[in-house]
């Protein structure tokens, strides 16, 4: 396994309380898998890249859990490593693509020089042409051209910086890279060619992804697995035909019924009640119970275990939907 | 190395054996240029160091300000020719300039009518102006290479022994080409005072060696000074006399030089160089003194009390204190009312307890002062006004008891009348009422701010509150000195008191120009406005004299005249205080009217301690 | 760019007129003349007032005189002094300008330098100890009046420790026998400074062009600490490095002086700035490349905060004259700072708005200085 | 049908959540212990001022009962022309009677700290007022309106940025009579048509171009009011901010110029200090000696200022959202 | 009543100055909005659809009174608001002059007579004034000031970003009932019980509870939710809602999607709907335009549209869209470069550069006009109106 993550547990420390960011986090990644993690804002899921590459804020208090990371000489908790070793396997080993990739350029530097930067803080010994040829490359691959390796980032249009920051991400070869929301700031048809740019290399490198992103409908396009997430923690994780064809969650059943769609019957819209739970002081048992129409008094109380229910299938549910059951919304 | 080792040795030697006397500056002169000195540029810091660069045909005598020769080898012989005066002078044959010429009748011949050309065709001013004042001044002839005669329309003290006759002299040979080259060009005057005069030949005792703008000067001793050597004796009897067994030189006057000597100088220079340092505040000079980087502060105010206090606990430096030829003044507007009325005047001087005010509150800072005279000035100071100045010696209860007879004596009233009980104000005074029946509103006492100087400031308060408690409704204006200037001098006499000081010369013509009533115009001096008939009479006679005691009566008078009229209410003066290092040089006296610096830090005659 | 400077410097050029102008009438409206020092002097008459007037030009009706000076202000000449009178108010101004540009670019310098390692390291470390003892620090400090700060600073460290020479800018033991003036060591000392900064910039460029990073770190220290042995070899050699080691000595104190007191100043800039630029993502993409703090810091974070940093820094250096008034003064330092108070006390009008207008070119010419460095440190900015 | 649903009257809650903002607001404000620092020496400052006129009857009650030099005669708390009779040699240091000692001019010296201190806040924050009020309402209808009006006050503040003020204070001082109050009226128009003009217009720019600007605009909102409702409010903030650092600056620049003497105030702080300098009290050698006279007014200066410095750098913290910790 | 067009839009144009060059003469333009016409009928909604900066947030704008329109005419329920869009009145008298005066000026009675809609009835107007010309300016542009007062009453908008469209200095009474405030309709009692009134509407109960809070202490739902209650409050009769669900998680979209149809229903108005999300536009309106570089490139009922999009821009638009299935393999976007920006732009098809039907006859003529190929379908291409081959 590549990268394995069990029961992570991160929080942030304010004046009212812990917010529960990051509230035991199970998963498995393999090389040339991709991970779709989905969720609403707020609920934690970009808190676990930052947990996972340490890349914390002061206040964040790292409480539980490891992340076993295995770069071809066996896997390594990366939540033991100490700074300078952290600093080894960030980018080299688990690369990112952040969340708003017109503002993770510095403005001040050359788009190629921020590049070579990487590259040669990971391999001081190659020099400038050398790190330079492969930013070529890269821009090749992503589909810029290498001219423009020497503009600075004010120079690009959205879609192009977008292209080089993934082109960052794949500068020092890594294992595994995460895209938190790599196209939310973006319209349509870019959004369509990033995402096919991005899942190409993938497969041609053989990388494995984690995707970030609170549309079902992108992560559906480009993951094998799905995960969702609600109020830090996983709700339901399964490969992305079983999440969409039978969701057991009701929360998952009520995202993939709320979501308009172009094609297809035009069918009434789901609306889930009420809003996500404050982290700071999540609900005593199921998290979703309060806007859950199947919780019963189990649900208020009694956290549900997260259980592989099938292969490949995990759900904390104490009354998973069957197939087939239509549940029942109700609205304020 | 014997290059290097003799090089060090002579290092050393110069430390060891060069005398070198370090005096701190607190502004930086602005010119060596005489004529830009007396001309439009004339600031204490520059007098300082043109002082012993220059000389003229008269002087004075140290500590008692005699008039003696210096250039010339005897007192001037006066004579009238026609309806012209003519002064005879006999000059020295002793004397060299700095660059070894002789000096000659020739170089005051022309330095004379020069400055009066000068003053005359192009408007040549600043301090000129009170060497040479054409109405007077003719011109000066040469009869041989050292006689010279001085032509005059009237005899005058002021304008020809105090005037003419004491003006520095300027080398011909050096000045004429320039001054000649500059009369060719546009502004002759601005190119004049533009020349550079380090090479300058001089008659005095230091040639400029180095200036180092904004740090310091350093002047060296001459070794063929035509003074070097001399004695200057004063007798207690009032005699003087010069004697430099060098030349041979010998001058005697004003009586038999016999009898018990007061005083007997030996002329130097006895150190090799000065060196004067600017520092930019006071405080820095102070340090530096303590510090012994410097022996001695030049500082026309001088020190302060806190400094003096500071100074007084430091080993090896002394504190002298002088008192100095000026004062303080609170002056009338008698063109206005109520201030005409000389009760009303007579009041509010006697309300002021100067004795109170610069012994208690100024701490001894001042020294209260009755005349126009400066007590200092002792041959010209008139004692007696002390005892016509209103309230002088009584107690601060009878001050007011006093002021508020005068007041009813001019009819005033109140509309609430101030009761006094021992020293109290048991009742303040309101509504004060003139004679006419006419209410006082306000009057304005303009006084520079604390900024400017305190104590005028706190001075001003007092005054303020004194009046108050009577019922004079005085209120204390505290201004920048500029605005009282610009009121008093500028705008047609827009004031009702003010508060200001003076700083005086040694003949006291000033009592003339203050308050004679020619000089009562816009821009004069005369800001009072005092019209005197019978004083205009004795100041015209006064100006006239040509006799030093006939003089000396005639300003006895006017200052009496003056101490009861009260045009100004002379408050107070302050000594000058300063301080040297015993360890580093030795003066050759300390007591002098306006302390040592005026004397230039008497140069020649200071020695280096050891 | 070109274009923009242009548009440019007309602009200062009209702002300039318009100051210029003010200026003129705002001295012209001061109560009283440098004349007035004459009314103290009851030898001088009216008439010879009058004189004087005459040949200081103040018998003109203030228009023609306006016309004038503004004529003679195209052709950089400021007019005639009084108080120096007959020298030119541009010549006092070139006489003064060295010894102020030395102490108060150097203390600036220091200050600014101070301040942004400071300010650098309290963001950075926001709340800890350091942040919260530099700032208090930094606010007391500045918070002190600071003729008390110089008084006791001499106090402290020229009276009771008697380790730093005190007052004036030179020893007059040291520099009377020498035949050069202070005025000439000062101009070598800045020419020094600025062949200084050529040689860094060149060097800074030359060493972009470098293959690994370990070229660039060996040529830029070499080259610096070079050019540093150079330029002390030379003035050894030159016999004045005591001179100049002269005026060093006494610039030690107002500038630490200045420093203490100014420093937070530039630090709580650089700080809030700093704060700001922490959170942006790319600080953030810059750690997750792996990169150590300490680069992250200086090179990501610190960077793109000394844009407003230097714009300040920029603009202080134009207003030397007013922070020299009281520094000047107590330090005992003949500049303009203390040329303007002179000249104030004496009513020295030409010289006032010489100096005022003096420093109103050197601030536009500050400005504009800032605008081309922002373009050079920011590439966002395309004028 | 809406009373129904309502049940508590309107004004009550109104007031229950002002407080409780109020209440949110003091506890961030109370995290921030340099601010809090300030503000309680700020308080400290003005009860020391208010009961200033308390203390000269104290003092005459307990030291001036049976008088025979008569209090009134030398008003010895007056802190203008007030003069200790008894005392010998002024300055005196610190006793009983005079509890920071006297001044070379016989003065109690904490009586004239304690009567500068109202003048001293008056200044600041009148200063500071005028300011704040000229750069609010420039600087928000600059951004407004942009065009004419704009280019028009950016100039002027170019203009009034170009002068250095302490030296054109000085200039000023020679035919403005520098009162308290005019002074005030100086530095505040000088600081408030020029630098800060430009960083609150530069605020409401960014405010401008919100959409809850739209938002108004499109409901028919005048101009007026939507600089005074919308645009205001949100640089009020800032605004406010400036005034208190103005404050200082303020207070700092009547020190400096009473310390050179220019300022016609006949009592401040900077009075204090200049009165110690002029009579030559304040320098190198003697001011360990002579410490009264310069040391508590001088930390009453670097107090005042830097409280309302923490002040102002506390609340910039709570109100200025990119400070603010993540 | 329900057939009746609440908005026309005709021949909307709206440019921008570009960049400023001195020494050339030509101005550029940034053609946002160019020549477009849209008839929205009451309580039915058009979905204004395309990528940003395409013009459909400008087309908003003119509506409200945010911008002026260069040229065009807008018609609000038979009233034409034209010349209370126009900032200064000398535009307004501009305006109406060139659209009516020197229209009806050179037409005879009878044809005036014969003029259908809005032409109509202000020649109707016209000859009831007996052609006098100035008083029929007078007439239109009287009380202007207020006039554009009551129109902003009947129309408002609904902004994208619920976290900056309200103000954060303002108390969630102090937004909502601003317009009452501007207004200045009823006393304070009654603006309370009005505002409460309409925050049980838009779901916000109770009402007191919300009444005093500050935005930042709501959820970006909640607050959407304010930002239609403001938007209502004056019960307009048209409402232009740019985008007010983009920014909310999908659990929350649903709800104020349905809030707002509902709302629609209640107050019987209508929907410009701007959007980039054709998914969200589907459910949320009646008709559709689809916009591109400032022009309408395809209009027609929105299922109609969607189900059969004709214009490769739509299709290329649709194709794109991602779709919540993995097993539904949608088209591939079959589109080349990116978005120009539309400066001066060419006397050509606007879509040219990326179509890839286009053919040389694209090139040659100006920007195609809007057909109808279909029934109420609409479209701006000369491949699919069979123009071109």
């Amino acid at each position: 396994m590549l990268l394995s993550v069990r029961d992570l547990r991160m929080h942030y420390k304010t004046k009212m309380g812990y917010v529960k960011a990051v509230d035991g986090i199970n998963f498995d990644l393999d090389s040339g898998e991709s991970l779709g993690i989905v969720g609403e804002s707020g609920c934690g899921k970009t808190s676990i890249s930052m947990t996972i590459l340490r890349l914390l804020p002061d206040n964040a208090e790292f409480k539980s859990g490891s992340v076993f990371f295995d770069m071809g000489n066996g896997p390594v908790d990366l939540v033991k490593l100490d700074e300078s070793q952290m600093r080894e396997y960030r980018w080299r080993g688990i690369s990112m693509i952040f969340q708003a990739a017109m503002n993770s350029l510095n403005p001040v530097y050359r788009v190629g020089d921020q590049i070579i930067e990487a590259i040669q803080n990971h391999f001081p010994q190659v020099p400038v042409d050398k790190a330079r040829e492969k930013v070529a490359e890269l821009f090749e691959l992503v589909g810029l051209d290498p001219s423009r390796m020497d503009q600075y980032p004010h120079q690009y249009s959205g879609g192009m910086k977008q292209r080089a920051v993934i082109a960052m991400a794949l500068a020092c070869d890594p294992r595994v890279i995460i895209a938190d929301e790599p196209t939310t700031a973006l319209d349509v048809i870019v959004q369509d060619r990033i995402l096919k740019e991005i899942r190409k290399i993938q497969k041609k490198l053989n990388m494995a992804m984690i995707y970030i992103s609170h549309d079902i409908a992108v992560i559906a396009e480009v993951s094998d697995k799905i995960a969702v997430m609600y109020a830090g923690k996983f709700a339901e994780l399964a490969d992305s035909v079983t999440i969409f064809k039978k969701p057991m969650h009701p929360y998952t059943y009520g995202l993939m019924h709320a979501f308009p769609s172009t094609v297809g019957e035009k069918t009434d819209l789901v609306t889930i009640p009420g809003e996500p739970p404050n982290l700071l002081n999540p609900p005593k048992g199921c998290r979703f119970a309060p806007r859950c129409p199947k919780a019963d008094e189990l649900c208020m109380n009694e956290e549900p275990r997260y259980i592989e229910v099938e292969k490949g299938h995990f759900v904390a549910c104490h009354h998973p939907v069957k197939s087939g059951e239509v549940v029942q919304f109700y609205e304020q | 190395m014997k290059k290097v080792f003799a090089v060090l040795m002579l290092v050393v030697a110069v430390f060891v054996f060069a005398q070198t006397v370090n005096w701190a500056f607190l502004q930086e002169p602005i010119s060596l240029n005489i004529w830009d000195y007396l001309g439009p540029n004339a600031t204490v810091w520059t007098g300082y160091v043109m002082g012993p660069r220059i000389a003229g045909l008269y002087s004075y005598s140290d500590v008692r300000f005699d008039w003696i020769p210096a250039l010339a080898a005897d007192l001037p012989d006066l004579e009238q020719v026609g309806n012209e005066w003519v002064y005879t002078v006999k000059l020295r044959t002793d004397v060299t300039w700095s660059d070894g010429t002789k000096f000659s009748a020739d170089d005051v011949v022309w330095t004379m009518n020069t400055v009066r050309k000068l003053i005359v065709d192009y408007g040549l001013g600043g301090n000129w102006a009170s060497y040479v004042d054409p109405d007077y001044f003719v011109k000066a002839e040469k009869i041989d290479d050292f006689t010279v005669k001085i032509y005059f329309k009237e005899p005058s003290l002021a304008k020809a022994n105090f005037g003419t006759l004491m003006m520095p002299i300027l080398q011909k040979k050096y000045w004429e080409p320039k001054v000649e080259a500059a009369l060719k060009t546009g502004n002759p005057l601005q190119t004049i005072y533009n020349y550079d005069v380090s090479d300058e030949p001089i008659l005095g005792a230091f040639l400029l060696k180095k200036w180092e703008k904004g740090a310091f000067i350093e002047v060296n001793a001459r070794k063929d000074y035509f003074d070097t050597g001399s004695v200057l004796t004063l007798y207690k009897n009032g005699a003087v006399s010069i004697k430099n067994p060098n030349t041979g030189f010998e001058w005697s006057g004003y009586g038999e030089p016999k009898g018990e000597k007061q005083l007997e100088l030996v002329t130097g220079p006895y150190v090799d160089s000065i060196i004067y340092r600017m520092y930019l505040n006071r405080a820095a000079a102070i340090t530096a003194l303590i510090n012994g980087d410097v022996s001695f502060i030049f500082n026309p105010l001088g020190l302060q009390k806190g400094e003096a206090d500071q100074l007084a606990k430091v080993a090896n430096v002394k504190l002298i204190s002088n008192s100095v030829n000026g004062f303080r003044y609170m002056c009338f507007n008698m063109r206005r009312f109520p201030m005409n009325i000389k009760e009303f005047r007579q009041a509010i001087a006697a309300l002021i307890d100067r004795e109170f005010l610069t012994s208690r509150v100024l701490g001894g800072q001042a020294f209260p002062q009755y005349g126009v005279v400066p007590s200092g000035n002792v041959f010209w100071y008139n004692p007696n006004v002390e005892k016509l100045s209103p309230g002088y010696g009584m107690s601060s209860g009878d001050r007011r008891k006093l002021a508020i007879d005068l007041l009813k004596q001019a009819g005033f009233k109140w509309v609430v009348e101030p009761k006094i009980e021992g020293n109290n104000v048991v009742r303040q005074g309101r509504g004060l009422i003139a004679p006419n029946g006419q209410r006082i509103d306000q009057i304005e006492l303009l006084a520079p701010g604390a900024g400017y100087d305190p104590m005028r400031a706190t001075i001003a308060l007092y005054v303020e509150r004194w009046a108050n408690e009577i019922g004079i409704p005085i209120k204390a204006n505290l201004v920048d000195f500029n605005l009282i200037v610009q009121r008093v001098f500028d705008e047609p006499f827009n004031f009702d008191i003010y508060m200001l000081g003076w700083s005086l010369g040694y003949y006291p013509d000033h009592v003339a120009d203050f308050f004679h009533s020619k000089r009562a115009g816009v821009g004069d001096f005369n800001a009072a406005g005092y019209n005197n008939p019978e004083f205009d009479k004795l100041a015209d006679q006064f100006l006239a004299a040509s006799d030093i005691d006939k003089a000396r009566e005639l300003s006895f008078k006017l200052q009496e005249i003056l101490a009861q009229d009260l045009p100004y209410v002379v408050i107070f003066d302050t000594p000058v205080t300063e301080a040297f290092r015993t360890d580093q040089i030795i003066f050759p006296y300390e007591k002098t009217l306006s302390g040592l610096q005026y004397v230039n830090g008497a140069p020649t005659l200071v020695k280096a301690a050891k | 760019m070109l274009r923009f400077l242009s548009k440019r410097v007309v602009q200062i050029v009209i702002l300039l007129f318009i100051y210029v102008t003010i200026v003129f009438w705002l001295m012209e409206a001061l109560p009283g003349s440098f004349l007035d020092k004459y009314l103290m002097n009851p030898k001088i008459t009216p008439e010879i007032r009058e004189n004087l007037k005459r040949q200081f030009g103040f018998d003109k009706p203030v228009l023609t005189r306006y016309l004038y000076y503004m004529k003679n202000f195209l052709v950089l000449d400021l007019g005639v002094s009084f108080s120096y009178f007959p020298k030119k108010v541009t010549s006092i101004i070139f006489e003064r300008l060295p010894r102020t540009v030395f102490l108060f670019v150097t203390s600036t310098l220091v200050s600014y330098a101070f301040g942004y390692t400071l300010g650098k390291r309290s963001a950075w470390r926001r709340g800890k100890v350091i942040d919260q003892v530099t700032t208090f620090t930094g606010i007391v400090f500045w918070t002190i009046f600071l003729p008390l700060l110089a008084i006791f600073n001499i106090w402290l460290f020229g009276v009771i420790l008697g380790i730093l020479p005190l007052n004036q800018f030179i020893d007059p033991n040291l520099w009377r026998n020498v035949s050069f003036s202070a005025q000439d060591l000062f101009l070598k000392l800045l020419l020094n400074a600025f062949i200084f900064l050529i040689v860094f910039l060149t060097i800074m460029i030359i060493s972009r062009r470098l293959k690994t990073i370990n070229a660039k770190r060996i040529l830029l220290y070499v080259s610096l600490i070079g050019t540093i042995i150079i330029s002390i070899s030379i003035w050894i050699l030159s016999g004045r490095a005591i001179y100049a080691w002269d005026i060093i000595k006494h610039m030690v104190l107002p500038v630490f002086t200045l420093t203490l007191y100014s420093f937070a100043g530039s630090m709580l800039v650089m700080r809030d700035t700093m704060l700001d630029v922490i959170r942006e993502d790319y600080i953030t993409t810059a750690k997750a490349k792996g990169l150590p703090d300490k680069v992250v810091r200086d090179k990501h974070a610190a960077r793109n905060a000394l844009l407003p940093l230097m714009t300040n820094f920029v603009i202080s250096l134009g207003f030397t004259i007013s922070g020299g008034i009281i520094t000047e003064t107590m330090f005992s330092w003949p500049g303009l700072g203390r040329a303007y108070l002179e000249a104030l006390s004496q009513q020295d009008t030409p010289l006032l708005i010489g100096l005022l207008v003096f420093t109103g070119v050197f601030v536009l010419i500050a400005h504009l200085v800032a605008d081309i460095l922002y373009a050079f440190l920011d590439p966002r900015i395309r004028y | 049908m809406v009373e129904a649903i309502i049940k508590e009257p309107l004004w009550k809650i109104r007031l229950k959540l002002w407080a409780r903002s109020f209440k949110t607001g003091w506890e961030l404000f109370r995290e921030k212990k340099l601010a809090l620092f300030g503000l309680s020496v700020i308080i400290f400052f003005a009860i020391f001022g208010l009961v200033y006129p308390l203390y000269p009857s104290i003092m005459r009650a307990v030291f001036w009962k049976d008088d025979p030099f008569g209090y009134q005669t030398f008003a010895p708390y007056d802190p203008i022309i007030g003069f200790d009779p008894h005392i010998m040699n002024h300055p005196s240091p610190p006793s009983l009677r005079h509890p920071l000692g006297t001044d070379p001019l016989g003065r109690d010296i904490l009586s004239m700290i304690m009567y500068s201190t109202p003048r001293e806040f008056i200044l600041g924050i009148t200063a500071a007022l005028i300011t704040v009020v000229i750069g609010t309402i420039i600087g928000a209808s600059c951004a407004y309106y942009g065009g004419v009006i704009d280019t028009f006050f950016m100039r002027l503040a170019d203009i009034v940025m170009l002068f250095p003020s302490l030296a054109l204070l000085m200039v000023l001082s020679a035919f403005i009579d520098l009162t308290l109050f005019r002074l005030a009226l100086i530095i505040g128009m000088l600081s408030g048509f020029g630098s800060i003009t430009l960083v609150l217009k530069a605020q409401a720019l960014t405010i401008k171009v919100r959409p809850f600007i739209e938002a108004a605009k499109s409901t028919g909102a005048s101009d007026a009011y939507i600089i005074f409702r919308h645009i205001i409010p949100n640089i009020l903030p800032l605004s406010f901010l400036y005034m208190m650092l103005n404050v200082t600056g303020a207070i700092f620049t009547e020190a400096t110029l009473s310390f050179l003497g220019l300022a016609n105030i006949r009592m401040s702080w900077g009075v204090i200090i200049q009165m110690a300098e002029s009579s030559g009290y304040l320098m190198g050698a003697s001011i360990g000696t002579y410490w009264w006279l310069w040391l508590p007014a001088g930390a009453c200066i670097t107090l005042l200022c830097s409280a309302f410095y923490f002040l102002g750098r506390g609340l910039e913290e709570i109100v200025n959202p990119r400070l603010r910790k993540r | 009543m329900n057939n009746e067009t609440v908005l026309k839009i005709e021949n909307l144009k709206k440019l921008f100055p570009a960049e400023r060059r001195i020494f050339t003469r030509t101005k550029y333009f940034v053609h946002a909005v160019d020549d477009i016409s849209i008839e929205i009928k009451r309580k039915e909604s058009l979905a204004l659809v395309g990528e940003s900066g395409c013009g459909k947030t400008t087309t908003g704008k003119v509506l409200v009174g945010l911008e002026e329109p260069t040229e065009g005419r807008i018609i609000i329920e038979q009233e034409d608001v034209t010349p209370l869009l126009y900032e200064n009145e000398s535009s307004a008298k501009r305006y109406v002059l060139e659209n009516y005066v020197e229209r009806f000026s050179k037409m005879t009675d009878e044809q005036l007579k014969n003029l259908k809609g809005i032409d109509g009835i202000y020649a109707e107007r016209y000859l009831k004034l007996s052609k006098d010309e100035t008083k029929f300016i007078s007439e239109l542009l009287e009380n202007r000031r207020v006039r554009v007062w009551q129109l902003r009453k009947r129309v408002q908008m609904i902004f994208q970003d619920p976290y900056e469209s309200l103000n954060p200095r303002m108390t969630i009474f102090d937004i909502v009932s601003e317009p009452l405030n501007i207004h200045e309709i009823g006393n304070l009692k009654e603006r309370e019980d009005k505002v409460a009134q309409i925050l049980i509407d838009v779901g916000l109960t109770p009402p007191e509870t919300f009444m005093f809070r500050f935005p930042h202490e709501l959820s970006g739902g909640q607050r959407q939710r304010v930002a239609i209650a403001r938007a209502l409050i004056l019960n307009p009769s048209f409402v232009v809602a740019d985008e007010p669900t983009s920014m909310l998680d999908v659990s929350i979209r649903t709800g104020v999607m349905k809030l707002m149809m509902r709302l629609a229903d209640e107050h019987n108005m209508s929907y410009l709907y701007i959007t980039h999300d054709l998914a969200v536009a589907r459910y949320m309106s009646n008709s559709i335009a689809v916009m591109y570089l400032g022009k309408i490139v395809e209009t027609g009922p929105t299922e109609e549209v969607l189900q059969n999009p004709l214009h490769p821009y739509t299709k290329a638009l649709l194709a794109a869209v991602p779709i919540p299935d993995p097993e539904q393999r949608r088209g591939e976007p079959n589109i080349k470069g990116s978005v120009p920006k539309p400066i001066n732009p060419p006397k050509r098809c606007r879509f040219f550069d990326r179509c890839p039907y286009a053919v040389e006859y694209c090139e040659k003529n100006d920007h195609p006009n809007l057909v109808e190929v279909l029934p109420g379908h609409k479209v701006a291409c000369y491949v699919v109106a069979g123009e071109a081959k």
